[in-house]
């Protein structure tokens, strides 16, 4: 859409909305949110820079495929499940904990991991669904 | 009258009619940008009513969904808009 | 901890699913990838069936969460067999696609999405947790969704539509089924809802959650009068996809609906009778259909309700022998429908066509592929001693031992319009000289295949036929392993032990 | 004395969501209903928060109340402004009390491009004038 | 003994590597397979003319019950012999009559096959396998009438075939298991010792006319005869072999087999005299309307398999010992009477008796054999087609009071029989030679000689019936259950009344003979009669099937989706509402539910008629809206009831499905209001009927004790063991952690779907038709 | 270029810190290195240079346009409830003495937040505004009241 | 409430097969839509339900001092309802190439594939 309002705004919203993005994500495991809701939030700001500077803009932003983006994430949260059969021979998904928690995040373990790929993974699928949509429209 | 009964018993119940309203336009319409205003406004009172809610529970948890509504809400009307002039284009 | 074994078919999929995403834009290697995934995933099956025949069921707790809270995977022989049997048609499907598939295909993820639909199945078959159930078959449906409409042609998308619109159907009746009976019991672990659903005093309420289950599951299995996806839609997809879906996706419709009517579920009457009366009409109905169409791969579609109704039968029967008899069924089918579709898929290289009127003399000029062809269509019918035969011997006994001969009679009716199709496709397809058909422009006639692609159709037919021809000729085998998973499964004690420790 | 403060606000923000809710029934052409609504929504639900906030009273709860209202005000008359402009493009007319439209004829009709000037060739330019009938639904 | 029976299939095997050799050189040496076997079989004769029984187990697949359990005894091993001895003949017959065929190797690897399922089938013991070795014959015999599969007619028969032989095939299976359920055995022997068990059986007639079917329908009984003169498609030594010395005498084997067992009941006998009579008589007749050689011999076959199982239903000692000469006899003259023709056909191209005569004089060791069966067949001394028909005549004649009625059947299907003989054998070689045929010559040996083998040796055993009687009929008797001591087959029995019959016959006969000439006409008076033959009106009724299949199927796949879609609804409906209102009973504490208030009531009419507006609306894009504003409501309904996890998702979720919608929406049409009225409230009656189900069954489920055990594991070890302190989502990510991780692999799959459904294209030229 | 992306980056990672609501060292330093993390992934290549002067100016402003907020909210709510309709509506060109894409996007923007009043478009040639208005009794004094309050006031801030 | 909510699952249920059996691919998808929505209403309403008390364990403690909603059919829901976003989606897509295909939104016009042949 040709208009400088939206333009505007939405280079303003962008870091905004990521940053908001790996709020939701982090806190996931004490509050509400989590990897998926985060994930969409992410996405939610790049479609709205899309919407507003159009798809070409955003994916040089992004600079690669989102696509790509979906076997990353897969591929974090497979380490993050099978790392427990490794390091301490203890069954898939089993949750890994590092001893000490960390400041901001808490307890870090293999769980967040997971929900990392959960996010990165759904900002890949949103926005390959949504811009090969858009492009396609 | 407590804080909690006043809310519980007045407010929440006058956001609930202002949906009402808000949902009776959005039924008239007659275009649909009256429709996408009206989805834009319900959808903000949604914040209002959550807000008072987290009030009432003392949950200020509820904060964080109104906190994503108010994002959604704008993508929404944003993706509605965008819809809009495609398809005025298009014809 | 030999109990990781039980996740390795699963975990393995995944992985080369992951790894096929990363190789996007490599056809080749992708090619190289699913075969070799297919081998690695074949020899962890063994090794997982060898261990459960030894040395019995074996669970292991995901996330190391006590059963029932966590998700359960139990491996107990049955659930091993049909990994087994996974692995096999998806090896003999890996070759063979990377010998038909279109290269547009291969570089929109059809291979990626391929090992996710093996990964759905193993998923479905290794869970013992009724919700983890429902992701794996949302996994199955998505990816064959997919599957269904890559390359997006007309009739693929007429036919994706109502394949997609009545398996989400049957999701949401299954989800239905999942709420009804999580307010019930509270409870989601399959070996924890078996005692639980026992303790349900409202028995009412128990069996319309079983008829949930049985819609739900029934949809999928393509069972009367649920079945109308498949006839719309299986044979829209390249052949290669027809063979993973007619081997495998209705059968873990019916394997979903042994599991739980074994497990959860035990002992309604009401129920015995409705699944009779669906087995009987599910075999007639099927048989109908096949008999009046005229294009092979239809026909082969129609067969799939049909025989699905011989497994139906097994469940409904409920003896021993009689559940044996329905898993013999199943195991043979899935060798042989896999084959068959890829059968079809050569005849469609060779002429291109699926027409029996324009087919013809397949016969007289590819007399070895006939012979090889032969084998999955006779053991379709159950020509003795081929795999068909063996399990009807059980659904006709057991039958005759609660004095249905109606059901006999089904099954017989079944059998004969079975043989009855393959006589007259023998005769229109391999003997008939056909008419002469206009060469297509551009279309890959087998005889323009490389010898790599050639070798790439033929492999995978031959490893099924001799797996098919082991099942006949091996049925004692075949007997002993159908036997003991239907004495394990008529004995759902076993299975809550191995789950609940208790 | 805090509880009255807070319902104070509280219902002050009702009251503007409520207003903006009629508002929107009563209007009688939709850039009216727009712009009457806009202001009044953010408003109000502005206030409501800030009653939240007063009620918790947690730097966590009003930082999160902060950043809401900073995200509606930004993005409210962002809103209003594509979804005002949409409907001029898709002919919602105005009411036809109206007095002036200086927008008409200076969006082109294939790109929407909107000139500081008149049009000269009408055939290209979006014409879109106020409505002639007293029918206050019947916009389109 | 297994390494015999299955020789035939090994050799079948090779054939399908070696096979080129021998269709181009030695074609005759195949013939060692069966030969060797007629040997093999030969060497048991004095063992079993000495009354001992052959026993052999090989286990096969015992969870099953099924061996390979062989037995050799009289009945078998006249078979036996039958199989192999003929099969030789034939094999060496074929060498020459496709000598450079094609399909040779082929020909005789189905050959192979065939032999082997019927030696399989005589020698079973265990009934199962009996069974199996039965389909391999129907299905060899499929491949071999589909031969000359390039004709269209010839394709049609061998579905025919196998189509009606298949039934029997069936219905046999369906017998034995039900008969092996009752005795408890799956062995023929065993079942000997438990015939009352059987007879008494309710289930009794069941087997029995289940072996009937299996049994009328491999031996071509009226009505299930019609898919024999159809088999005459395949060529002459598969006519000979299949279709008249022995697959069609599986059924009889059959009936003997089982005459131990399940014989001597009025069922029993009653029906089988009474069908066997039938076809006897009926083919008999038929072969009078028939010109062509081939279709003369199918029917006359027919009639002899007819009076076999006459005799097997007449079922006394007689008749028994009569129906086993009687095979003997026919298997000698009745193969002969087909590889003559098949020489006949073979070198002048015709087999239209109307235009044969004169051949004796180009080839004549063929006449010679073809006069020679025409006479065994008519019974003329000293032919052992006299010795037959003698006993047959013996054993009606000893019927008591329908002695007569049987007799004259039998006397009158001699007749024509005999007719139909000297046509086939007599005709074609005396008379003038027409000029067309002067220039064919007599074959080679390799063809001419097994007739005139099979001629000569059934002269040669009238004159000494001795060869047979102790070591092949005597034994076979026996094995039928029947006292065989005072047996003794000799030609002249002195003047009696079964001479005078066998001469009555043999007179009249030759009187039929030459008064009655084949032709065109009596083909065509026979095909007025068409529209009532068996053939006929089992192909109406399978072309009556055929279309009620396909109405059917048109009813069921009928091809729009919105009644697959009220189909399966409307069955979940009647099962489970017929469940919930008969086997539940309504009990709904409304006093355990929490309290109405306003603010939800509101939020649910908000919910309630954004449903009804979405789903009434004309405007597609205010019913995508209006989805908007319902998901908002169930947000709102999650948050009161402490979800907010769920609020979050199913609120982004819903505007993010909304979103893709109207992306996609504008390229669609208009909404189209197509269904009319009737069609709306039909739907609406099934919609609100599955609504209602759905709520009560909620609220029947609401009413229901809670069990909170799970539920309460989570929530006390939520932070303890796994650290996280948003219970639902340490659930997402590690209680049920699998479930997330298969739910993004959803999202991930169903995203590289979206990509390929708008972006590949498949280039027109790779599209498939 | 540098210090305009530092600035950005120390801004968000405030923004970050407020959120969480948490101002340990730990918490700033995960802030900043996020922050860092999303600037080098979007490369804002526009952002402004003077945060620091604009901030004060910011709430300066805000307290400025709260009061225009209210009266006008009353104005119209006055309209809203009571039966008749007093207004004079109309769509009104407006020129622009903003220029840059941030000052125009502010201004519209909060003519927009004013009720009554609603930006529904820019030119293209970035010369006019067109603002919708319900109470146009007198075009010149409408785009004169523009002028003066909004714009000038914005564009002291911005400049 | 729990009367009401059982209402609006009916009601749910009820919509969405209404919808489906129209002849229209976009009604076809709002069914199914509508019908998923249902499901999980069915889900949340049977897990039963627990006013104001959201499963999370206050920052203070360890565990639960007070009555908690029941966390499991709130995951369960989650993950149908993502599950559902992606065969929406993909549904979306589909219709919107199948009408580029085959040219009508009438579905009773897509039976080619079931024709015999
Ligand atoms: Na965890
Ligand atoms: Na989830």
């Amino acid at each position: 859409m040709k208009t400088i309002i939206l333009k505007t705004a939405s280079k303003y919203l962008l870091p905004l909305l990521l940053l908001f993005s790996v709020f939701i994500l982090l806190r996931g495991h004490y509050l509400p949110g989590g990897g998926f809701v985060g994930g969409l939030i992410a996405s939610i700001a790049f479609v709205v820079y899309a919407f507003a500077n159009g798809l070409e803009q955003t994916k040089d932003l992004l600079r690669i495929h989102p696509g790509y983006l979906m076997p990353v994430g897969l591929l974090i949260a497979f380490v993050a499940g099978i790392s427990p059969m490794f390091l301490s021979a203890l069954p898939f998904m089993t949750g890994e904990w590092f001893a000490e928690p960390l400041a901001v995040i808490g307890m870090v373990g293999s769980a967040l991991f997971f929900d990392i790929g959960v996010f990165i993974v759904v900002v890949g699928v949103s926005l390959t669904i949504i811009f090969t949509i858009t492009e396609s429209a | 009258m407590s804080l909690y009964d006043y809310l519980y018993f007045i407010l929440l119940p006058v956001l609930s009619v202002a949906m009402i309203l808000l949902f009776v336009r959005f039924l008239l319409g007659p275009s649909i940008a009256d429709r996408v205003i009206a989805l834009d406004l319900l959808i903000t009172t949604g914040i209002g009513i959550i807000a008072i809610y987290s009030i009432i529970t003392d949950q200020p948890t509820f904060l964080d969904i109104a906190m994503i509504l108010a994002l959604i809400a704008f993508l929404g009307t944003v993706a509605f808009s965008y819809y809009l002039e495609k398809r005025n284009k298009n014809e | 901890m030999i109990n990781h074994i039980v996740l390795y078919p699963i975990l393995v999929q995944l992985f080369f699913a992951i790894v096929l995403l990363f190789a996007w834009n490599s056809v080749r290697l992708q090619k190289s990838i699913s075969i070799f995934g297919c081998i690695v995933s074949l020899a962890l099956s063994i090794w997982l069936f060898i261990t459960i025949w030894t040395k019995g069921t074996l669970t292991i707790q995901a996330g190391n969460w006590e059963a029932p809270f966590g998700i359960t995977f139990v491996a107990d022989i049955f659930a091993a067999t049909l990994v087994l049997l996974t692995a096999i048609s998806g090896l003999a499907v890996s070759i063979f696609s990377a010998g038909t598939i279109l290269r547009a295909r291969f570089k929109f993820g059809y291979l990626p999405i391929f090992h996710f639909l093996l990964l759905g199945l193993n998923g479905a078959f290794l869970t013992g947790d009724i919700f983890n159930l429902y992701v794996w078959f949302e996994i199955i449906i998505i990816s064959s969704f997919v599957l269904i409409t890559i390359g997006g042609e007309k009739k693929q998308l007429e036919g994706a539509i109502k394949y997609f619109t009545l398996n989400i159907l049957a999701s949401m009746i299954f989800l239905t089924a999942i709420a009804v009976l999580y307010g019930l019991t509270g409870s989601l672990n399959m070996a924890d809802l078996a005692l639980k659903v026992a303790e349900i005093e409202n028995r009412g309420l128990v069996e319309i959650t079983a008829l949930l289950f049985l819609i739900g599951f029934g949809i999928k299995a393509a069972i009367f009068p649920l079945y109308f996806w498949l006839p719309a839609s299986y044979h829209t997809p390249p052949p290669a996809v027809m063979a993973i879906f007619g081997g495998l996706l209705t059968k873990v419709g019916v394997y979903a609906l042994i599991r739980v009517f074994t497990l959860i579920f035990v002992g309604e009457d009401f129920l015995e009778t409705i699944i009779l009366s669906i087995a009987g009409l599910t075999l007639f109905s099927g048989a109908v259909g096949a008999l009046v169409q005229n294009n092979i791969v239809k026909i082969f579609s129609y067969l799939i309700i049909c025989h699905i109704g011989f497994m139906i039968l097994g469940l409904g029967l409920y003896t021993e022998a009689a559940i044996a008899g329905a898993v013999f069924y199943l195991i043979h089918d899935i060798v042989v429908k896999t084959n068959l579709f890829m059968v079809s898929g050569l005849i469609y290289r060779i002429k291109g066509t699926f027409s029996m009127r324009d087919l013809g003399g397949l016969y007289a000029h590819y007399p070895m592929f006939s012979l090889l062809m032969i084998i999955p269509l006779f053991s379709l019918i159950g020509i003795p001693p081929l795999s068909g035969f063996w399990p009807k011997l059980a659904l006709i006994t057991e039958s005759f031992k609660i004095g249905n001969y109606w059901l006999i009679g089904a099954v017989l009716f079944a059998t004969f319009i079975t043989l009855f199709v393959i006589a007259r496709m023998w005769s229109e397809v391999f003997w008939k000289d056909g008419p002469v058909l206009n060469k297509v422009p551009n279309f890959r006639y087998f005889q323009l295949l490389n010898k790599r692609q050639k070798l790439q159709m033929i492999v995978p037919m031959v490893f099924l036929a001799m797996v098919s021809l082991y099942i006949g000729f091996g049925a004692e085998h075949i007997q002993r392993l159908s036997s003991r998973i239907a004495v394990e499964l008529m004995n759902n004690q076993l299975y809550i032990e191995a789950v609940l420790n208790k | 004395m805090s509880d009255l403060f807070i319902a104070i606000i509280a219902t002050l923000g009702t009251i503007f969501v409520l207003l903006a809710a009629i508002g929107l029934v009563r209007m009688p052409d939709t850039y009216l209903r727009i712009s009457v609504t806009t202001k009044a929504a953010t408003l109000g639900i502005g206030l409501i928060l800030i009653a939240a906030a007063f009620y918790f009273k947690e730097l966590s709860v009003t930082s999160r109340v902060l950043a809401i209202i900073l995200f509606i005000i930004l993005t409210a008359p962002i809103a209003a402004h594509l979804i005002g402009r949409a409907s001029y493009f898709i002919g919602v007319k105005l009411w036809h009390k109206s007095v002036m439209d200086d927008l008409e004829g200076k969006y082109k009709k294939v790109t929407h491009e909107l000139m500081s000037e008149d049009i000269e060739d009408e055939s290209t330019a979006i014409i879109n004038t106020i409505e002639e009938t007293p029918n206050d639904t019947k916009n389109k | 003994m297994l390494i015999a029976i299955l020789s035939g299939f090994l050799f079948a095997f090779i054939l399908v590597f070696a096979g080129n050799d021998l269709k181009n050189k030695y074609a005759i040496v195949s013939a060692i397979v069966p030969f060797g076997l007629f040997v093999y079989f030969l060497q048991f004769t004095n063992r079993i003319a000495a009354g001992e029984v052959i026993k052999k187990t090989y286990q096969w697949i015992p969870s099953l019950n099924v061996n390979l359990g062989f037995t050799l005894d009289g009945i078998s091993l006249i078979f036996a012999l039958m199989i192999t001895g003929i099969g030789f003949l034939v094999f060496v017959y074929t060498a020459a009559y496709l000598k450079g065929h094609h399909y040779l190797d082929r020909f005789y690897g189905y050959l192979a096959i065939f032999m082997a399922a019927m030696l399989g089938l005589v020698l079973s013991d265990n009934i199962l396998s009996l069974f199996i070795f039965w389909e391999l014959t129907s299905i060899s015999s499929f491949f071999l009438i589909g031969f000359n599969n390039k004709e269209k007619s010839s394709r049609q028969s061998a579905v025919l075939a196998l189509a009606i032989t298949g039934i029997g095939g069936l219905l046999l299976l369906a017998g034995m298991l039900i008969l092996g359920n009752v005795t408890g055995t799956y062995s023929i022997a065993e079942m000997l010792s438990s015939q009352s068990i059987i007879s008494d059986s309710p289930h009794y007639i069941i087997i029995v006319l289940l072996l009937f079917g299996a049994a009328f329908t491999k031996s071509a009984q009226f009505p299930f005869h019609f898919w024999l003169p159809g088999a005459m498609k395949a060529p002459t030594p598969v006519s000979t072999y299949l279709h008249s010395a022995t697959m069609v005498k599986a059924g009889i084997y059959l009936l003997m087999r089982f005459t131990p067992i399940l014989g001597s009941t009025e069922l029993w006998n009653t029906t089988l005299i009474i069908v066997g009579a039938v076809t006897m008589l009926y083919a008999a007749i038929h072969t009078i309307f028939r010109t062509d050689l081939k279709g003369i011999l199918a029917y006359s076959t027919i009639s002899a398999l007819g009076i076999l199982v006459f005799l097997i239903g007449l079922g006394t000692k007689d008749a028994l010992l009569a129906a086993c000469a009687f095979i003997l006899v026919h298997a000698f003259y009745k193969a002969c009477l087909f590889l003559v023709t098949g020489i006949i056909d073979h070198e002048t191209g015709t087999r239209d008796t109307t235009v044969l005569s004169g051949l004796r004089k180009v080839m004549l060791p063929v006449a010679i054999a073809g006069i020679l069966a025409a006479v065994s067949n008519a019974g003329i001394p000293p032919s052992f087609g006299f010795l037959g028909k003698d006993l047959i005549y013996e054993s009606t004649l000893h019927m008591g009071d329908m002695a007569i009625v049987l007799t004259a059947l039998a006397v009158l299907t001699n007749i024509l029989l005999l007719y139909a003989g000297f046509v086939a054998g007599v005709k074609p070689f005396t008379g003038k030679l027409p000029s067309q045929f002067e220039k064919v010559h007599l074959p080679s040996y390799l063809m001419w000689a097994p007739p005139l083998i099979l001629a000569v040796g059934g002269i040669v055993i009238g004159l000494f019936p001795g060869i047979v009687e102790g070591a092949l009929i005597k034994p076979a008797v026996t094995a039928l259950g029947a006292n065989s001591g005072d047996i003794h087959l000799k030609l002249w029995h002195g003047f009696n009344t079964v001479l005078a019959l066998s001469a009555t016959t043999i007179g009249v006969g030759l009187l039929v003979y030459f008064v009655l000439k084949p032709s065109e006409k009596l083909v065509q008076l026979a095909q007025k009669f068409e529209i009532i033959s068996p053939q006929h009106i089992v192909e109406s009724l399978a072309y009556g099937f055929a279309y009620f299949s396909s109405y059917w199927s048109k009813i069921v796949q009928n091809g729009y989706l919105r009644n697959y879609i009220a189909t399966i609804i409307i069955f979940l409906i009647i099962v489970v509402g017929y469940t919930l209102f008969n086997h539940t009973t309504f009990e709904i504490d409304y006093n355990s539910f929490a309290k109405l208030t306003v603010y939800e009531i509101l939020t649910l009419v908000l919910m309630i008629v954004g449903i009804l507006f979405t789903v009434f609306t004309k405007s597609r894009l205010a019913a995508v809206a209006s989805m908007g504003v319902v998901g908002l409501a169930i947000s709102l309904i999650f948050v009161y009831y402490s979800a907010p996890d769920l609020a979050m998702t199913q609120f982004s979720i819903d505007t993010l499905t909304v979103i893709l919608f109207v992306l996609v929406l504008y390229k669609l049409p208009k909404y189209l209001n197509i269904s009319n009225t009737a069609n709306r409230i039909k739907d609406g009656v099934i919609s609100i009927a599955f609504g209602s189900l759905i709520m009560v069954l909620a609220l029947e489920v609401l009413s229901q004790p809670q069990n909170t055990e799970t539920s309460s594991f989570y929530a006390e070890n939520a932070y303890i063991l796994a650290k996280g302190k948003n219970v639902v989502n340490v659930i997402l990510v590690d209680f049920r952690g699998i479930d997330t991780f298969m739910e993004i692999s959803v999202l991930t799959i169903a995203a590289i779907g979206v990509f390929s459904l708008l972006k590949l294209r498949l280039a027109k030229k790779f599209r498939d038709k | 270029m540098i210090s305009r992306r530092f600035l950005s980056n120390i801004l968000l990672t405030f923004v970050w810190v407020a959120l969480t609501g948490s101002f340990g060292f730990l918490n700033f330093l995960f802030g900043f290195v996020l922050s860092f993390l999303i600037m080098w992934i979007i490369t804002l290549n526009n952002g402004d240079e003077k945060y620091f002067k604009i901030i004060p100016k910011i709430i300066f402003f805000f307290l400025f346009f709260s009061y225009e907020l209210i009266k006008a909210n009353i104005q119209v709510a006055f309209d809203v409830v009571t039966p008749k309709f007093y207004m004079k509506p109309g769509i009104v060109k407006v020129p622009l003495d903003a220029k840059s894409d941030i000052e125009i996007t502010l201004l519209a923007n909060l003519i927009s937040l004013t009720p009554g009043t609603l930006s529904l478009d820019v030119s293209n040639d970035r010369k006019v505004l067109y603002v919708h208005a319900m109470y146009i009794s007198d075009k010149e004094k409408f785009i004169n009241d523009i002028k003066q309050g909004f714009e000038r006031r914005l564009l002291e801030i911005l400049r | 409430m729990e009367f009401l909510l059982a209402l609006v699952t009916g009601l749910l249920y009820a919509a969405g097969l209404y919808m489906m059996l129209r002849r229209s691919l976009v009604k076809l998808i709002i069914g199914l839509i509508l019908i998923g929505n249902g499901a999980n209403m069915l889900i949340f309403l049977l897990g039963r339900i627990t006013k104001g008390l959201p499963p999370i364990i206050p920052e203070e403690s360890k565990v639960f001092l007070e009555p908690y909603a029941d966390p499991v059919p709130q995951a369960l829901i989650l993950t149908a309802i993502v599950i559902s976003f992606g065969l929406q989606s993909f549904a979306i897509v589909l219709i919107k190439r199948a009408y580029k295909v085959v040219k009508t939104d009438d579905l009773d016009q897509m039976n080619s594939t079931d024709e015999y042949s």
